[in-house]
């Protein structure tokens, strides 16, 4: 996977052998003053995005409009239909029939409370991006077995091609990867 | 079936026995059994002209009956020969007890002259009736016209004429013998019969049941596409083209007068059948449910002339189809927001009922009460 | 592992998504549009006829009444197709030899009636009743359009029912005098007072009910 | 962490490499010639199903053995019970999550597949069981020519919301959860094809922390909106009875006690699936007996609840006073449907009472014995409750009586061999275990340290 | 199978001394309470019996349910049930006491009960009943329902007493065992309780899901009280080191849970019945849904449900206990209400009327059902020392 020299690479990645050594690579790199780092982890590891700062995902907010959002759509719906756009005696029962309006508000707020949360995922997860980097180093396949890989970001203020080579090397990684742009 | 032997002549012909019949007596209809009569009539029952000679048309005597082996499928509306009667006893337990539970419910009231004199409500009492306005819902009104209907079931004599009037009224299609042996009759007004007493000389009455138009239609409330919904004059409107077929009215309505068109039973490809039908009602079609409008064609024809006219529908001026045929004026049909209507007059006499009435349903078709007056020696010999 | 997609799946991914939903929109917005097009409606549509009758000629032209033809629409449901008998009242004298009208002439002769093909068709569901709405003042040009404009006749309305709801939501709207029924021409100048006033004179009871139209 | 005296919910040995490569090797491999026999066979049920159901849209509703009294058969008692069976899918995934009961791990993937195939069998019934099934849009509120809208009182408007709501987030969780194991399978699968659509399908994954911190509380999120959403779907399926003025189909225990039933059935077909699929894709070290345990107390606990519904029901009918409630059940008890009454009792609460016993529970083919039971009984349950309150309801010259024909059959039976299918279909292309939940646990319930991984 | 580990010996969880200080004002409000009712009871007998039969089913209901959630707690194997297990217990041993309470609610029989008085022979529908409705078989059963209750209480308190002393570590399954039908009992017998107690106030009524919103209505009463009593236990030692945010976090999670139940069975059985109209079934709704109760009943959607819904919702909040504490009063409160609001619309049927008698035999009651649990909890450790689980449960979070 050798790509032009010309352009510049996009990362460096460590590989781990557990997440024990991840969390501490972690601890050092952020010691050493690295910021734009990422972690790849087989499965979740709550103290790894912990360590890396990340503690409140806003996906619950979202979640709640959505919920919000759906129950009075579900209501005003019903409501709209029922008494303003075509008011119709049904078997005697009043036009705003509130208590036969719970079912459906409910199932339509769980609707759009379930879609908030999974499109809300992939938004602030960046989803779908099927070319990435990372994919450039054939050993990141193994991140998706049992391997724990972490990456310090070229933009990094603190990224030298070689310094942080030499850094990485030095936490005691199974291998150090140049990810290629 | 059994063969039927008078004189020389024999006939093979199957048996429904009924309650009442006189002892050592048959009834066999005329005019079955025809051979070319087309597509409905052909090879339907069993002609019984074989067995009568010119001496005598109307009765034979000495005839001799024998079982044979062979059977033969009836298709009846009502299977339950014997309701109002306790089962009898070689029944399979479970069967047969639909005379008790008719009984029991109190469906067809009949009380005699005497009880009638010392409490002329005693119909009202049979059943449960709830107190009037009791329900979750603020009421409804009805400012105009309210359409209701009553029958006397003193009156009716069981023959069946409405039955008739009604389906061509209608456009009901016939389906069959196949059919109704199913289950799937498509008659928009029936009639229960009812034997009372024993099974020797039981006393029979009949009750014509027909769409109640409940005011709290639990019909209407199930229904997802609102096919079935109340008009401003308290008709339980059936909408046909609206109808998708979930049958869900039918299960939930207590008095089971809807109707499904479970296949195409109308013929809409032969020419000549349009000018069968009345061009009023809508034909239908395969797939929806179908029941009594109170003939809102006719309803809705004299509207129109008497909003031409600037006036109110008179009272008698609409008449439904049932009504029409009725030979004992059993069924009456008008406004029950007019004081002066005759329906109105039904409804508040002390004999008028309404069936199921437990259920809140609030139904616009009421029944008065049979009143019998048993002359006490002929009932005892 | 290695790279399976090219950079610039990225881009294709997200515009596929939005595409997606585009299309939808775009899907969803030309079936209400088709729904309501002449397609399904036939509104404008002008259909061939046996004869090339023109109402804007008779009516505009000449001025003959709708009643002179459609002689029912006051009593019946149907505002009722003039017989040959009716074309014959002039055609026997004026234009008696022109080869367009003989389908009429031979009509005449031999009693059948000329088959015009449908312009106003109502489903077989729908009961509507021409005299009840004459009766009310609801003018022909009201769903019938400006027939006196109409070389050949064309539905100038859609028939939908969404259309009917429109008057019988709001007949003050529409209503007119009576006098003014068969005036092609007549525009209210205060519809909403005028209307309201007429409402009440004529005693409207404009039914939503189902069993009105669908029985 | 793990309790004296029970079975681990993996077997020992095993590192998060060896389950990836044995769950995904499942997929990524040739498919066992039984595979092949049991597919061909589902499928030719799926084309029974096609051929019924092309009679019956061209002929009618008529071919069914329904008539006035019985309105609904088979098509409701099909569609109650398959939707039920897909209750225990979302209940494993989404409530044991949020119980943290993590032996969920290794069936909830195919639970969940479970799931969206009952549903999708259950989706058909409604949609043909209609007089004009054409028209069966008409439910759903959209804008039209008409200006007329569904009418919401009714629960089959209820049930149109509350199916698809719960399709669709059926569909979605299960998507969600798969989309890590997509990537496992992108970077494992070694044809172009494969590899192409795999990463198609899981959007780029990369498993980065911040994509983990976000999936876990979406997941987290889903579970607890599923959990209520299950419960409401059936609650909205018990609607459909209860609130019409039926002997027999109005009672208020209604609610939960389908609920319960639901779960009751979902948990029977999934074992009445996991028995026989462990042994076959070898995955005994997955879904280990304490799965097995666990199911069958869950059938017990449900089954319990299911005939405390029974014995309130026939305490009220007569509690009530009410005599058209107490015919009902005497109807049931005598009737002409009396057998199906007792047969439903022998399968839903004597069979099941068997799971008192360790020895059933711990025994594979005892417990798949019970699950069936258990699947005919919930069948029957519905039947009684349908057709029985139905036949006789309240004015006796009205009573029929009801029976299936053989198109009510065919289209039963085509649509266990449509759930088949589509399971089958599944087995073949994606996990049914969970990869990366199942590398979550191994470290937690071996021993070992996962460094002892040979690269 | 391992024996327990040594860590579990080392911290000991010896009752907080100011339990006794409790126990002595609960005393001090029982006979303030008791006073007040007595006085009450000459005055106007009829409303005393009423107001202490609604009392009575309040404080009944914090007690079973607490015996429910015990036996959910041993069934469930979780190790979030460990630290209030011996608060569960406490409540539920007395369950007994509770039993010689309910003498008073038969002598006032007549008083509450329509089906009692002679006059119901008249009626032909309780006639139907009567089988069932009559006071012996109505003393029979509430004798059977507490005595049930209480062996299961006292047996599976027995075993966790064993269980600190001997650290048997089989013991554990052996209360599982017991708990399992335990707990299907206990629903059994909770739903014809909540027949004979409630439903027949109006015998002409009925509704098969009764039972079970009784029951869902005993669940949040009984956590509403753990909590509360986890939270002043939390701020004393030796609980304070041992609870933490985790721990509340789980109870608010059960609690929201049940308040989800509740509702769910209250919407259930409204919109059943209401969509229904059947004239038979809808009169105990309309009582409850016209003049004064109307308020009632929206008091009980807002803070039954609404409130405390949206509040549980948080996790901060139930992380936090003292918020969550705040929640659970409120919903204990709430509880009362909907008691109240479950039995006297059927006593007057007519309009809303608060008696002091209801505040004074609740306190009473209350007081006196207080002072017995605290007099309970006192005798134990306050946390099952022994438990395999142990370890897991304090170190939640």
């Amino acid at each position: 996977m050798s790509k032009a020299a010309t352009k510049p690479e996009f990362a460096l990645m460590a590989e781990f052998r557990s997440s024990r050594e991840l969390l501490h690579a972690i601890e050092q790199s952020q010691a050493a003053g690295y910021t734009q780092l990422e972690a790849y982890t087989p499965y979740p590891i709550e103290e790894v995005w912990e360590a890396l700062g990340q503690h409140k995902s806003k996906l619950p907010l979202i979640v709640l409009i959505g919920g919000i959002v759906g129950a009075f759509t579900g209501y005003l719906l019903q409501y709209w239909v029922s008494v303003i756009n075509y008011p119709v005696n049904v078997g005697g029962r009043p036009l705003h029939s509130w208590v036969s309006f719970i079912p459906v508000t409910f199932e339509t707020t769980i609707l759009f409370a379930a879609g908030a949360a999974v499109l809300g995922m992939f938004a602030l997860n960046r989803l779908p991006m099927p070319y990435h980097p990372v994919f450039n180093v054939p050993r990141f396949a193994l991140a998706s077995r049992d391997r724990y890989f972490l990456a310090i970001g070229s933009w990094d203020p603190k990224y030298d091609r070689r310094a942080t080579e030499e850094f990485l090397l030095g936490l005691d990684p199974f291998e150090v990867n140049e990810v290629a742009s | 079936m059994v063969e039927v032997t008078v004189d020389d002549r024999s006939l093979e012909l199957p048996v429904w026995i009924l309650p009442g019949h006189a002892d050592g007596s048959m009834t066999i209809h005329l005019g079955y059994g025809r051979t070319r009569t087309g597509r409905v009539g052909s090879g339907s029952g069993f002609d019984a002209y074989r067995l009568r000679t010119s001496r005598a048309p109307w009765h034979v005597a000495g005839a001799r009956i024998r079982k044979i082996a062979k059977h033969y499928e009836l298709a009846s509306t009502q299977l339950h020969s014997n309701i109002g009667l306790a089962p009898g006893p070689n029944e399979e337990p479970g069967f047969g007890v639909e005379g008790v539970e008719a009984e029991r419910r109190h469906l067809v009231r009949v009380g005699t002259l005497e009880h009638f004199r010392q409490e002329p409500d005693f119909a009202q009492h049979m059943g449960h009736t709830p107190p009037e306005g009791l329900s979750m819902y603020p009421p409804w009104d009805f400012p105009g016209y309210a359409w209701g209907l009553s029958i006397d079931l003193g009156a009716c004599t069981g023959c069946n004429a409405c039955v008739v009037a009604c389906q061509s009224e209608n456009n009901i299609p016939i389906v069959g013998k196949e059919m109704v042996a199913m289950g799937r009759e498509m008659h928009w007004i029936r009639i229960d019969r009812y034997f009372e007493g024993e099974l020797e000389h039981p006393h029979v009455h009949h009750q014509p049941v027909m769409c109640m138009h409940c005011e709290q239609a639990p019909c209407e409330v199930v229904c997802p596409v609102g096919a079935t919904v109340h008009s401003s004059e308290g008709l339980n409107d059936m909408v046909y083209n609206r109808c998708v077929g979930t049958r869900y009215c039918s299960n939930n309505c207590p008095y089971k007068v809807r109707r499904f068109n479970f296949f195409k039973y109308n013929d809409t490809e032969t020419p000549v059948l349009e000018l069968l039908r009345n061009p009023d009602v809508t034909v239908r079609t395969r797939g929806v449910m179908e029941k009594c409008t109170y003939c809102v064609q006719r309803i809705n024809h004299a509207r129109i002339e008497a909003e031409k006219e600037e006036r109110q529908i008179r009272d008698g001026e609409i008449q439904t189809a049932c009504q029409q045929v009725c030979p004992t004026e059993a069924i009456v049909f008008g406004d029950v927001n007019d004081p002066e209507s005759k329906v109105s007059d039904a409804k508040a006499k002390p004999l008028a009922y309404d069936i199921l009435a437990e259920l809140g349903t609030r139904p616009r078709t009421s029944y008065l009460a049979k009143l019998r007056n048993p002359n006490s020696t002929l009932e005892e010999s | 592992m290695s790279q399976i997609f090219k950079p610039s799946t990225n881009t294709l991914a997200r515009v596929s998504m939005f595409g997606a939903i585009f299309f939808l929109a775009i899907l969803a917005w030309v079936l209400v549009t088709l729904n309501r097009s002449s397609l399904a409606t036939r509104q404008g549509i002008v259909l061939q006829q046996p004869v090339p009758f023109s109402h804007d000629h008779h009516v505009a032209g000449l001025g003959i009444s709708c009643l002179y033809c459609h002689t029912t629409v006051e009593e019946s449901s149907f505002a009722g197709i003039p017989p040959s008998a009716t074309c014959m009242n002039c055609h026997k004298l004026i234009w008696n030899e022109s080869p367009m009208l003989e389908p009429v002439r031979e009509s005449y002769r031999t009693g059948r009636p000329i088959e015009w093909t449908r312009v106003h068709d109502l489903p077989d569901f729908v009961y509507f009743d021409h005299s009840i709405h004459v009766a009310k003042g609801i003018g022909c040009a009201s769903c019938h359009g400006r027939v006196d404009q109409m070389p050949l006749m064309y539905q100038a309305e859609s028939l939908q029912m969404e259309w009917c709801l429109e008057c019988h939501r709001a007949p003050e709207m529409f209503i007119r005098p009576r006098t003014e029924i068969y005036n092609m021409e007549w525009v209210s100048t205060d519809q909403e007072t005028e209307g309201a006033r007429l409402i009440a004179d004529y005693r409207v009871q404009s039914k939503l009910s189902c069993s009105v139209c669908h029985r | 962490m793990t309790a004296p005296g029970k079975p681990p919910i993996v077997a020992p040995g095993h590192t998060p490499g060896s389950v990836t490569d044995q769950i995904s090797s499942i997929v990524l491999t040739r498919m066992p010639r039984w595979w092949w026999a049991a597919f061909g066979a589902s499928f030719a049920l799926v084309m029974m199903l096609l051929y019924a159901l092309t009679k019956l849209v061209f002929e009618g509703t008529g071919i069914w053995g329904l008539n006035i009294p019985v309105g609904w058969g088979f098509a409701i008692i099909n569609f109650v019970w398959w939707i039920g069976i897909g209750h225990a899918g979302t209940l494993i995934s989404a409530i044991l999550l949020l119980l943290r009961q993590e032996w969920r791990t290794s069936i909830n993937r195919f639970a969940e597949a479970m799931t969206l195939f009952a549903v999708a069998c259950a989706g058909l019934f409604p949609l043909i069981h209609v007089g004009r099934p054409w028209l069966a849009y008409w439910l759903l509120p959209y804008p039209n020519t008409m200006d007329i809208w569904p009418q919401f009182r009714s629960p089959l408007v209820w049930d149109v919301f509350a199916v698809t709501t719960y399709a669709t987030v059926s569909l979605l969780f299960w998507y969600v959860g798969l989309v890590p194991d997509l990537a496992t399978l992108r970077d494992r699968a070694r044809q172009r094809l494969a590899k192409i659509t795999y990463g198609f399908l899981s959007m780029g994954w990369r498993g980065s922390a911040t994509h983990w911190h976000n999936y876990e509380t979406a997941y987290l999120l889903l579970a607890g909106l599923a959990t209520p959403l299950v419960v409401s779907v059936h609650t909205v399926v018990s609607f459909d009875f209860a609130v019409g003025q039926l002997p027999g189909w109005h009672a208020t225990i209604f609610p939960p006690y389908f609920v319960a039933g639901a779960i009751f059935a979902g948990f029977a077909m999934v074992i009445t699936l996991a028995v026989p699929l462990r042994t076959l894709f070898d995955l005994k070290d997955f879904i280990t007996i304490r799965h097995l345990q666990n199911m069958g107390k869950v059938m017990l606990a449900t089954g319990l609840i299911v005939a405390y519904g029974y014995v309130i029901e026939i305490f009220m009918a007569w509690y009530s006073g009410n005599w058209f409630e107490e015919f009902m059940i005497l109807n049931r008890i005598q009737g002409p449907y009396r057998m199906q009454w007792y047969a439903l009792l022998l399968c839903n609460v004597l069979a099941p009472q068997l799971l008192w016993i360790k020895r059933v529970r711990s025994t594979p083919a005892l417990l798949f014995v019970v699950a069936m039971f258990v699947n005919v009984g919930m069948w029957l349950e519905r039947f009684v409750i349908v057709v029985t309150s139905l036949h006789r309801d309240f004015l006796p010259s009205s009573w029929g009586m009801y029976a299936g024909t053989r198109w009510d059959w065919a289209i039963f039976v085509g649509s266990i061999g449509l759930f088949l299918a589509l399971l089958f279909l599944f087995i073949r292309f994606l996990p049914m275990i969970s990869i990366f939940e199942m590398r979550t646990i191994v470290p937690k319930t071996q021993a070992r340290e996962p460094d002892e991984v040979s690269p | 199978m391992s024996e327990p580990t040594a860590s579990t010996h080392e911290r000991s969880f010896p009752p907080p001394a100011d339990l006794d200080g409790l126990q002595s004002k609960a005393w001090i409000a029982a006979g303030i309470g008791i006073a007040a009712s007595l006085a009450g009871w000459f005055l106007d007998p009829t409303q005393f019996y009423r107001s202490y039969l609604v009392s009575w089913i309040f404080w009944l209901s914090v007690a079973a349910g607490c015996l429910a959630i015990l036996m959910l707690h041993h069934l469930s194997r979780g190790a979030w049930g460990l630290m209030i297990r011996r608060v569960l217990e406490a409540a539920a041993r007395t369950l007994p006491f509770l039993a010689i309470l309910f003498i008073p609610i038969v002598l006032g029989l007549e008083e509450t009960y329509v089906w009692a008085r002679p006059e119901a022979a008249a009626d032909e529908l309780i006639q139907h009943k009567a089988v069932y409705l009559n006071r012996t078989a109505f003393v029979f059963r509430t004798v059977v329902y507490l005595g049930v209750w209480s062996f299961f209480a006292y047996g599976l308190s027995r075993l966790s007493l064993r269980q600190d002393r001997t650290g048997d570590a089989t013991l554990f399954r052996r209360m599982q065992v017991i708990s399992a039908p335990g707990l299907g009992i206990y629903c059994l017998l909770t739903t014809f309780a909540a027949v004979d107690w409630l439903m027949s106030l109006d015998p002409h009524w009925y509704s098969s899901l009764f039972g079970v919103y009784f029951l869902g209505g005993q669940g949040i009463a009984a956590l509403a009280f753990v909590i509360l009593v986890a939270l002043y236990l939390a701020q004393r030692e030796p609980m304070a080191g041992a609870f933490n945010a985790g721990h509340f976090h789980d109870y608010g999670k059960l609690l929201l849970a049940f308040v989800m139940l509740w509702t769910y069975f209250a919407i259930s059985q409204l919109l059943i019945i209401w969509s229904a109209d059947l004239p038979e079934e809808i009169t105990w709704y309309l009582e409850r849904a016209h003049g004064g109760w109307k308020w009632v009943s929206i008091l009980l959607v807002l803070f039954h449900f609404l409130l405390p819904f949206l509040l549980l919702l948080s996790s901060d909040l139930k992380r936090n206990a003292k918020a969550l504490g705040k929640v659970a009063l409120l919903l204990l409160a709430m509880r009362w209400f909907d008691v109240f609001w479950l039995a006297a619309p059927s006593f007057e049927h007519g309009h809303l009327s608060f008696h002091w008698l209801d505040l004074a035999t609740l306190v009473g009651l209350g007081g006196i059902w207080l002072a017995l649990f605290l007099g309970q909890l006192k005798t134990r450790s306050l946390v099952p020392v022994n438990d395999p689980y142990l370890v897991e449960a304090l170190d939640n979070e």
